[in-house]
């Protein structure tokens, strides 16, 4: 079992769940941080002074999934996600030792 | 024609001429019966109808704050500023091209149809001659001032309507010539003393003139500039689009209420007699006890329908009751004044879902608040004003509905085929805080769930990425 | 026993003779001293009293934002759309019910111990006839309005205290009772003219008529609803739990001190003389620096008890101080009106920890507020006003206490016993908005910290939770 | 040298002399041409005049919560419950010690510099005699609460630039002196009839005697105190830290334009003649298009320079416009009002990042709107006003803004010295709600974005770890 | 050591962290994420217009411990994060291979 | 490759992301979080009653580095994020077992 964990751009999450449900991903975990990168935020001006942000709203995107759907799972986000622009976010896969779903106490795989 | 012998005349002129007469020194005193105490003096009477149009007039400038946080309590956090910033600046424009333009056109010259072409300057030479004369009945500014208020709010009642997805410069195009064309032309008709006042058109303080003036032309530009992106999905279901803040939208329906006191009670036009104090109290009362027929009705519509009561509903019901019985606050028993209230109250909640069925896209629901109720409150003014007939009634309605509806929707597609109205889709799903002011309503408040679209079944792109969307544009 | 002779007799009937006499014709006027100036004319009196009803009823009406947006501020986020829509639905109510049944159980009839009951009408025919009379001092209409606005106020104080755990239509109930029932009866007692006025007892605005009923029926309801879900902890703690917007609360606070100069300064009753203008004044400017003295009172008392400034209870100090003076904004010197509102804010600042240590659950401290401070004030009269007596003030805050405890404890009961008062523990722990109105007061703001319950040491169930809840019942 | 030979000379006596004339009995009567219709009787006068400033003065009063809606709006989340607190707590100590020291100090005496030490009282005597004279032209208290609600507005202004890094009670401290000393010496020049009302120096509601007094008193504090921590980089940039709430904002700004009415219109200082409610007119409709004005230069003056439009700026570019109007809202013609509030707006739009680079940290912008626009609407007063001249006008702001200056600078410098007034940067970046209050504004809203400074490119800790530095003392 | 990440329902947060002080655990941090799962949100109606959402609030939990006690520490979330109802969410342990306590520089278990 | 997954103190974020620049890092990811832990809070009153937080604002940065840096970005967040006082946070070094870039495709150390 694997963590697939992805930052991605906000307006994007409609399509990646769409894209995973597609592959039959029963469930995921959404939460909203800030990223720094490469991508810089655009300049504004506010009371007439300019600034820029260096935080910029991404979401953080947690899917736990068997080994077998890995490889086709970080397809389905990299495709979903893309916009080819730069700020577009990483995915990150981790191990997962162990899985239990809290209502059955089943766990791994069926845990999922 | 004037204003003075028209929208004034209603009631007014009853008082001031009563005034004069009981205020004639000693030899008229005598003639009449001995017990007859002493009226008010022409002067006095001057007094109090002028401070009467300010302190009332007053009381309407500030539902501009009104419709300011109504409107941006029911948008989302993306749009919020944007909002506040039309709602400032259309107030704003509304006094000037009013003074520029509007009054005059309304109000001055002899046409039944339409005023004249002029700049407004007082005129109260009369009253402050070495030998006065106060026959005018109050300062010039006074009305002036009373008057502009009303057009105001007429622009107001557009920008809820099509909020979250209008640039701003062209939605501030098209209120400025609403106010200073469409608004006092149509005005004309009735408080000019026009072709409808002349057939008897009854319209006390605008449930057609002002409300309906104002609905209409939101009707048009939510039909003509389309809804929110994302708002109606393809497979027909509606994607609800919640507002950022009650509590705002809550304060802004209460101060509209304090303001409907001095829009109704204002439109007495005299407080310099008795009798028009005695109308003036009824004005009051029945302003207050219609809203509360429009809450209640709202809120028993939406528990027996959906079995919650919407808060939003609600207060939609507060205003639909308030502009219903707009049209007469002064004819009314008090119990009457609560079911005309109630039933505007109660079609502003069936209205409501029609016009999202109907797609077209009203983000505050001021088309059922001031049209629906507003028709409403007109066709009930001759249940209990014997000089009003229904068909005078709905004759006026459809003159303004045709007359607005035309006028308005060539300016609005005048504007969307020149410099055009809406943001691109990019900008309006960023919110156009963001987009058009560069700055947040709320910069502090969480990045946040504000930009998850988690609230809908679908894969509706409403509320997503706003935020993100500007990396974009890096 | 009629309004006229009682809440009107107290100073206005004075003016009125004086403007009566002194408008008289010619004769009269030679009659006096040549330098005695004119007075007000009787019709211009009548005129200036209604308009004051009006205008300062206004006001009062404002009061209504006032109490939502101080409640809105002082719950938390899951019960704000709900308390709003608890306030602007009792207004709405209290209007309604004083007017099918209330004003004249109120001001009718010859009883001392209770009014008529009767359906109020307005009847202005003395003024309005052909030859009039102004005698009746002011339009009917614009007294009714006035009295209105009151009884909405003693309805809002009990919502603030019974929230975050009270469901909506049963406590509609109760203030739809409270409004046309227990108020009015309690009411007739002393402005309508009845025993206690006969006895002497003094409340100018009604720091014991009004503020006080509305905090008896909130303790009656404190107590038998109980306290909010994980308020008081097993161990004898008190887990605190802030309200959701300080600056809302802020806002509040100043709408209801605004709202003060039409509660105390319309009770006047009368503004068509020299002499009650001299009184209005001195009500406008004792009622501001009692309310000055409460904020400095309470924000003291918290940075020596506490070594803190609390902002919440200098909003409660300000409301302190406005409660302790309007038992008699009129007679004290400026002076006294400041130790009198000094007195209240350090009272409120006190009794507010003392009723969370008996474990009553005041969720905006509206008994310390409304009653610990009318009680004060009430007794604080004779300290200036030589016409009342202790002893007569002390038999009229019993007979208020005992009465409204009474009559507010049997109808909440009814309804506890009956329809049932409280939502289950899930419901309010998931929050009223949600549970009740299916909707949230700002949905965009994070999820978020408002469902952690971190903010208290203990386990309190208190904050936790909202919208999980709400899966449960999906 | 009385309140009632300067203040109210301007305008006021005029009418009341016409009152008094036009009331006198038949004989008066029969001497003029027959057609002269009766004017207001003398005692109505009184009512009207002592009526107007009540009124006028509870919207002025309303002024305090705009204020701190702006304020709290404009600062950030950690700091609103501090200045909701300080605004209405300056407006408490306001009130107190103008009614202790201010008011003789600035009405008594015969001094051309200052007048007398001693507590206010009213003095109504005259009116209230058997036979009653009405020369006075209005309740003393009446005129007491007037003037005392314009020191609470100079003292509101320095609230909002010395905002987020002064401690309460020093700031509370300075606040009690300006207004018990600073103010009222300034004003007795003008107001209280001294030198620079003998030499003709024109300012009718107070551009320069409020608003730019309270204008200096700010720059004087902004100095003094400093800049945020980390406002300004040491690069030279400037860290924008963007207020919590437009919203707010916007309600304070709408607020405070409802409450200039009572500002500009109740310096008309009568009511009671048909030339008085002319004139207060003409004050209502050129208050409001100055403000349009504002709002529309600022608008434009931000799309032409940023290429968007800045909602604060417009806000305060309202503000600046009834700033500038203020000085005389009177003679101008409504054309010149509008482009002498549009030159003001204009201007406030050019300061505030002027200040910024300069380095003057003002976190409302106060400076820029009350000094700037202040001197702007003085200096402009003789291109209508006939009987005012530039000479004289530049005369009065120099003596207004040196003496405002010194006063107040060494009030700041001895706080500074003694108690002390930053608080320390751990508190300053924590915010003052948790270091001073122990509370937070909005407790639920997320832990939050508020506390990443993310919103600066380089590493200004400004935003930065507002609770998490509470850890430290823990 | 492991992480042992827990998608629970907000309520449940007070529960969860008393049955794992008990096992004598000394912190945990907690995130606000929102989950998409077999759990649909109930059916609102907003202004007379029906919805419903999909995105659900739950809490976040993640707990560093010794290898040692894992079993217990999941045994115990999943029994107090329990109602039995569907949306009770997940468990997954995961590997630390390195742990730093700031403060003090201590490395491993007794960093935690 | 590793995850460096850190809680501190809210206000040393500036500090850390620059001494993570400083080591050539491009790219890190934040979340609010709350942290409850051996550092209690400050008691406070609120309306006359006192009462003590329990959680308490983090955040948690997260920062994938290749694995010769791990040891010195471990080290720069524990020296930058450290006051020396209760509740400075943690540090845990977790596997990655795969990283993409989402712009361009680009797989486990190219992605960072
Ligand atoms: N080394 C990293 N560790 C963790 N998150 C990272 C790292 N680098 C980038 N990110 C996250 O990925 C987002 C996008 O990265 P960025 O460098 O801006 O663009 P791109 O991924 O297109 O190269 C950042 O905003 C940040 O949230
Ligand atoms: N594959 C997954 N990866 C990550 N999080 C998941 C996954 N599946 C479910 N979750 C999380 O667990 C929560 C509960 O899952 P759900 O399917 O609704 O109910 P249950 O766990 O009772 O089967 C979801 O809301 C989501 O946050
Ligand atoms: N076992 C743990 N698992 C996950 N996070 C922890 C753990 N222990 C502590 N933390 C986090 O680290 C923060 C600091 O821990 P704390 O015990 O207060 O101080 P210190 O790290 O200085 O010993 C906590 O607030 C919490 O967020």
């Amino acid at each position: 079992m694997k963590l697939v964990v992805a930052i991605i751009k906000p307006f994007k999450l409609d399509e990646v769940r769409d894209a995973l449900t597609g592959l039959g991903i029963q469930g995921l975990t959404v939460g909203e941080v800030r990223g720094f990168g490469r991508q810089k935020g655009q300049t504004e001006v506010y009371r007439g002074a300019e600034y820029a942000m260096s935080f910029l709203p991404k979401l953080k995107l947690e899917v736990a999934v068997s080994d077998d759907l890995v490889g086709r799972v970080v397809e389905a986000i990299q495709v979903s996600a893309h916009t080819g622009r730069i700020g577009d976010g990483k995915i990150f896969v981790l191990d997962i030792a162990h899985a239990v779903r809290i209502r059955t106490g089943e766990i791994d795989a069926a845990a999922l | 024609m004037s204003f003075q012998m028209t929208r004034m005349a209603r009631t007014g002129v009853g008082g001031l001429l009563l005034a004069i007469a009981a205020a004639l020194p000693a030899a008229a005193q005598e003639a009449a019966p001995a017990v007859a105490p002493a009226a008010v003096t022409p002067e006095a009477v001057y007094v109090f109808n002028s401070f009467s149009f300010l302190i009332h007039g007053a009381l309407v400038m500030f539902m501009a704050a009104g419709f300011a946080m109504l409107e941006a309590g029911l948008v989302r956090s993306k749009n919020v500023a944007t909002i506040c910033l039309k709602n400032i600046a259309l107030y704003s424009i509304a006094g000037i091209v009013f003074y520029l333009v509007g009054y005059n056109l309304m109000y001055g010259g002899d046409s039944l149809y339409i005023g004249s072409f002029s700049i407004w300057s007082a005129d109260d030479t009369a009253a402050l001659a070495e030998v006065p004369s106060y026959d005018a009945g109050y300062a010039s500014g006074s009305d002036w001032f009373f008057q502009m208020v009303f057009v105001a709010t007429a622009a107001s009642i557009v920008s809820g309507t099509v909020a979250e997805r209008t640039r701003l410069w062209p939605f501030l195009l098209f209120s400025a010539l609403l106010s200073a064309f469409i608004y006092p032309i149509a005005g004309s008709w009735v408080w000019g003393g026009g072709w409808l006042s002349e057939m008897g058109f009854s319209d006390f303080a605008g449930s057609t003139l002002v409300h309906s003036v104002g609905g209409w032309a939101a009707l048009s530009g939510a039909i003509i500039i389309g809804a929110r992106h994302g708002k109606y999905r393809p497979d027909g279901g509606i994607n609800p689009m919640p507002g950022s803040s009650l509590p705002l939208a809550t304060l802004g329906t209460f101060i509209l209420w304090l303001g409907w006191f001095g829009f109704n009670g204002g439109s007495q036009l005299a407080l310099g007699s008795a009798a028009d104090v005695v109308g003036m109290a009824g004005v009051y009362l029945n302003t207050n006890l219609a809203a509360a027929g429009g809450v209640l009705a709202s809120m028993i519509t939406c528990q027996v329908l959906y079995r919650k009561v919407d808060l939003s509903m609600a207060l939609n019901g507060a205003i639909g009751g308030l502009v219903s019985i707009t049209a007469d606050p002064s004819s009314p028993a008090p119990g009457l004044a609560i079911i005309i209230g109630a039933i505007g109250g109660l079609l502003v909640t069936l209205a409501v879902p029609m016009f999202d069925r109907l797609k077209i896209d009203d983000v505050v629901g001021a088309i059922s608040v001031h049209l629906v109720a507003g028709i409403w409150g007109t066709i009930a003014v001759p249940l209990s004003n014997a000089d009003a007939s229904f068909s005078v009634q709905l004759i006026g309605i459809v003159a303004y509905g045709v007359f607005t509806v035309v006028a308005s929707s060539i300016v609005w597609l005048a504007i969307k085929y020149t410099i055009g109205i809406r943001p691109s889709v990019a900008d309006e799903t960023m919110g156009m805080d963001q987009a058009e002011l560069g700055m947040e309503a709320y910069p502090e408040f969480g990045v946040g769930a504000m930009r998850l679209s988690g609230m809908t079944g679908a894969g509706a792109p409403g509320g997503a990425g706003a935020l993100a969307m500007q990396q974009e544009k890096a």
